[in-house]
């Protein structure tokens, strides 16, 4: 069975969902049981995956039986290796996570909401694990879609920014769509590893520097990179906590495992580094993106808010690292996918456990928290550390090696704009830490029957929240095996 | 925003001005594409697939993944129209006055605030906006109806041999419910195709699909890979693969026929599913 | 001047649909309306699936359906050549639909908002937004 | 082929674009967004993509433009571009 391990990721969830939304017709309450199952097998799958990648190299899947240029087949490297368990594993802890949160929020929708989840989980690992242009195409749509759904149910101004990210969100697949045409009507190809064996000659065709301009462009509208992040702030906001925490930490890494993805595989890094110059104004952008980001974030008075201001600056780090065209620069960038998507998904399932209890995320409504929610406050602390880049969370590493490479790219806008960031972040987190810590809990709500007493939001939200802390510690203590024994080996060893 | 809306179109534009230079001429027989990939499809596909239509033998075997998801894509866009439109009896807030109508003279009643009318096969709600259907178009559209319903069942049963197939064929069918809801009024399409079935069929339709790919992976072979269903079917390999389009092609059809309808109430009715277009 | 009227005629449907683009592009982001931005939304898409359906034509080929007979010439051979390259058919095919799908929910979202604040009109909620 | 009716159909799809985005009425944009689909679906046929065509035609000017004046049923026929 094992070698089907790569159908069963995606065919697991897919399936998985249709019998939910039936099972949501029938019996509501079978739903969440399937959905879990659904999910750990295909984090299962992942992690054998991962593990069969790690013993025996490249697996090649043939969808269908027909053999790679005419069919659809499933590539699994080293770098698709190791970002699979994380969005299965990811998706897996925050889907047990929300039970009550979805509970509460859509007591009707129970189970479209998990069919919802477990196509986007099954169009996010479709997506990182196809190895053909057009089904990726088609994969991202139906992440983007359910995204859209999931995102819409929240807040009074939650489909408008839903809507406009729609809007963003299509003209970026388009995009992606036009370049892989682009790349289709001078290769006639639309497998990834066929395309970059047929490309060498065309390098200095106009059409294929289109190509790879359109696809960027699409991809960065995705992925909310700077000057083109606009629909993502409002749009993560006014979400319910359930879909911000699977898709916050989801979909911008899954986008930029795309961007590196076409980087290395299907363009190759002697083309986009060598054959054109555009690296060191990417880099600049992203510089741009991180002090945007982390200056938008201090303006805010909004926790949820604040987070999505951060995310924009993360998706900087990751871009910047992936261009500054070096090997530790784009270590840093892979690395910090995986620990990006962790941190991300705490911070955010903290934000989900404090809405659960106070019903707000405002600077004000989380007066006293620490003493009400020590727990979740303590998994923010770890969270806060690690987005910070203090050392034995996993944010440091990602960081030192992004450091190391800008400057051994001599690029040191970049080191400066990482130092930035990380010093904004300080203040960003000790503000909101004073605030919880030191200002008695405001009980504004009213119906609180212990203002002074603890009050921490249900085992069953806790629990995984801790658990997704001490991830975050455990990957920076392996952090060294980590790169060793699989990164390495993701990064062609052409490149230096 | 209309400076900069020009701004960024036309350096798009630009950008792809620029690109065309470089394309190789428009219907050249010569070009990459045609010469790389498409020759092994078109003179290859008949003895692989023995389906004479290629593009419904690429579509729903060579690269019937994308199949798959692409009916994927329209069961989500059901279930999100579904998620976010419907309104739940509990949450709808009560009109003032409740309009009623008997269903075999058409009299319509309203009651103030408070009355209900008693269950019963006489008379039915309906929105205060309500307007009785016209008897041309009424009887137009149901005598139009039967000959696209058997239309569509055509094109999805003949998509080896000519254009159309599970897709155009569904959103035929689906068509045909909807003029039935446009031409009547949504509550009598409603009480036709209930909610739950619609719902449920959305599912079973991309579950044939899906599980028929399922079912070539039981049988030891790859996900989707037909030829395995020739022990199933008592015939050799490449009908199998014939039959297997067949079978997903139905699935599809199921598949965006349901969800065609559910959009449409959904957006028709605004998720109240009781008056509409 | 010859040369430019050649090379216009030669790729002319691929100018229309750069054409066709710029024009869903500029209203998405432009227009103020949000279901005319929905209707750009649906052209640019078009646009991009008339250029891959011209990528697909050839110059004396054929529909990309093959003759075929039960009698004793049902296995004559097949021509690349003769018929149009079907690929970028079946890709687009899939694009449509997703099309479709992308329209539904646009529409499903743009009735919310309608709910939510009586208008289309984006400047006319914002202004409602930052009276709240 | 036959370019006249080829060149004639390209320049229809382009007017009815920009109808369907100037027109100051939502029922009519959606009017004019189902003729330009229609078009397209011509064009497309023309072209020889017989099965993309017939989508176009059962979609794009079909279910589309029906789920638009359904919308525009639900929402307003107001628009100020």
């Amino acid at each position: 069975m094992s070698e089907q391990y790569p159908a069963l990721l995606v065919v697991v969830p897919l399936l998985s969902a249709l019998v939910v939304s039936i099972a949501g017709w029938v019996n509501k309450r079978l739903c969440f049981p399937i959905a879990v199952a659904a999910l750990g097998v295909a984090a299962w799958s992942a992690v054998g995956l991962l593990l069969r990648v790690l013993d025996k190299g490249v697996i090649v899947y043939k969808l269908g039986g027909w053999s790679p240029p005419m069919g659809i087949a499933y590539y699994i490297d080293y770098l698709n290796g190791l970002v699979l368990p994380v969005v299965a594993i990811v998706a897996f802890i925050n889907l047990i996570a929300n039970k009550k949160a979805v509970e509460q929020q859509f007591p009707d929708k129970i189970g479209p909401f998990y069919t919802l989840y477990l196509l986007m989980v099954t169009g996010l690992l479709g997506i990182v694990v196809t190895g053909d242009a057009f089904n990726l195409y088609v994969l991202l749509e139906i992440a983007a879609l359910t995204g859209y759904g999931l995102l819409a149910m929240g807040e009074e101004r939650a489909p408008l920014a839903t809507l406009n990210y729609l809007y963003m969100g299509t003209i970026g697949a388009c995009f992606y769509l036009l370049g892989v045409g682009y790349l289709y009507i001078v290769t006639g190809s639309l497998n990834m590893v066929d395309i970059a064996r047929l490309l060498p000659p065309l390098y200095q065709s106009k059409a294929v520097l289109a190509a790879f301009i359109i696809c960027m462009v699409g991809v960065w509208l995705k992925m909310a990179f700077f000057p083109l992040h606009a629909w993502l702030p409002n749009a993560y906001t006014y979400a319910n906590s359930a879909a911000s925490s699977l898709i916050a930490p989801l979909v911008t890494k899954v986008m930029i495992y795309v961007m590196i993805r076409l980087i290395l595989t299907v363009f190759t890094p002697e083309f986009v580094f060598t054959t054109l110059a555009l690296s060191n104004a990417v880099v600049w952008l992203a510089v741009i993106a991180i002090v945007m980001g982390a200056v938008l974030a201090l303006a805010e008075r909004n926790l949820k808010k604040m987070l999505t201001y951060i995310v924009v600056a993360e998706v900087g780090y990751m871009v910047g690292g992936a261009w500054l065209g070096n090997r530790d620069g784009m270590t840093g960038a892979i690395l910090h996918i995986v620990n990006d998507a962790l941190m991300t998904l705490c911070v955010f399932m903290v934000v989900g456990n404090i809405v659960y209890k106070v019903k707000g995320y405002a600077f004000e409504d989380l007066k006293g928290l620490f003493r009400k929610m020590p727990f979740t406050m303590g998994a923010l602390v770890i969270g806060a550390m690690s987005i910070i880049g203090v050392p034995p969370t996993c944010g440091f590493f990602s960081k030192w090696y992004l450091i190391v490479g800008a400057i051994s790219a001599g690029h040191y806008g970049f080191m400066a704009a990482l130092i930035f960031s990380s010093m904004v972040s300080v203040v960003l987190f000790f503000r909101v830490f004073e605030i919880c810590y030191f200002e008695p809990f405001a009980d504004h709500h009213g119906h609180d029957n212990h203002p002074g007493g603890m009050d921490e939001a249900p085992v069953s939200m806790v629990v995984p929240l801790l658990i997704v802390a001490v991830i975050l510690i455990l990957v920076g203590l392996y952090t060294g095996d980590i790169v060793n024994h699989v990164i390495q080996f993701a990064i062609p060893e052409t490149m230096v | 925003m209309k400076i900069i809306g020009l701004i960024i179109t036309f350096l798009t534009g630009a950008l792809l001005f620029y690109a065309a230079d470089d394309f190789p001429a428009w219907s050249d027989p010569a070009s990459p594409a045609s010469t790389y990939l498409s020759p092994h499809f078109i003179e290859k596909t008949m003895e692989e697939t023995s389906v004479p239509n290629i593009v419904t033998a690429v579509l729903a075997d060579y690269r019937g993944f994308d199949t798959m998801f692409e009916t994927a894509v329209i069961f989500s866009a059901g279930v999100v129209c579904f998620f976010l439109l419907r309104i739940s009896r509990r949450e709808e807030e009560e009109p003032e006055t409740r309009s009623y109508r008997h269903v075999l003279t058409g009299v319509t009643i309203q009651l103030k605030e408070g009355h209900k009318m008693p269950p019963s096969a006489d008379f039915e709600r309906i929105d205060s906006m309500w307007t009785p259907p016209d008897l041309i178009i009424k009887t137009g559209c149901r005598l139009m109806i039967p000959f696209v319903q058997l239309f569509a069942l055509y094109v999805i049963a003949h998509g080896h041999h000519s254009p159309g197939g599970g897709f155009q064929g569904g959103v035929i069918l689906g068509a045909s419910f909807i003029l039935l809801a446009i031409s009547h009024d949504p509550t009598t399409a409603v009480r036709r195709t209930s909610e739950k079935l619609i719902g449920i069929l959305c599912a079973v339709g991309v579950l044939i699909y899906a599980g028929t790919g399922a079912l070539c992976l039981l049988l030891k072979l790859n996900f989707l890979d037909y030829s395995a269903l020739a022990g199933i079917l008592h015939v050799d390999p490449i009908t199998a693969r014939s039959h297997g389009i067949l079978i997903v092609e139905i699935g599809v059809g199921i598949a965006v026929l349901a969800t065609m309808i559910w959009i449409y109430n959904n957006i028709s009715s605004a998720g109240r599913y009781r008056q509409g277009l | 001047m010859t040369d430019l009227i050649s090379m216009v005629v030669a790729k002319y449907n691929f100018w229309i649909y750069i054409t066709l683009m710029m024009i869903g592009l500029y209203a998405i982001i432009a227009k103020n309306n949000l279901v005319k931005k929905i209707v750009g939304m649906n052209i640019f898409q078009t646009a991009i699936i008339l250029f891959y359906v011209s990528i697909s034509v050839k110059k004396g080929a054929t529909i990309p359906i093959l003759e075929h007979g039960h009698g004793p010439d049902a296995h004559h051979v097949v021509h690349a050549a003769d018929y149009i390259n079907p690929l970028p058919h079946v890709l687009m095919l899939t694009a449509i639909v997703v099309g479709v799908a992308t329209l539904g929910v646009a529409l499903a979202l743009a009735i919310k908002v309608y709910d939510n604040y009586g208008t289309l009109e984006e400047d006319e909620i914002l202004a409602q937004i930052r009276e709240k | 082929m036959i370019w006249q009716i080829d060149l004639a159909i390209l320049t229809l799809v382009v007017v009815a674009a920009i109808g369907a985005l100037m027109v100051k009425d939502l029922l009519g944009a959606s009017v004019l967004f189902g003729s330009y689909s229609f078009m397209m679906c011509l064009l497309w046929s023309i072209m020889g993509a017989v099965d993309v065509a017939f989508t176009e035609a059962s979609v794009g000017a079909g279910v589309s433009t029906v789920l638009f004046v359904a919308a525009v049923f639900r929402t307003t026929r107001r628009t100020k571009d």
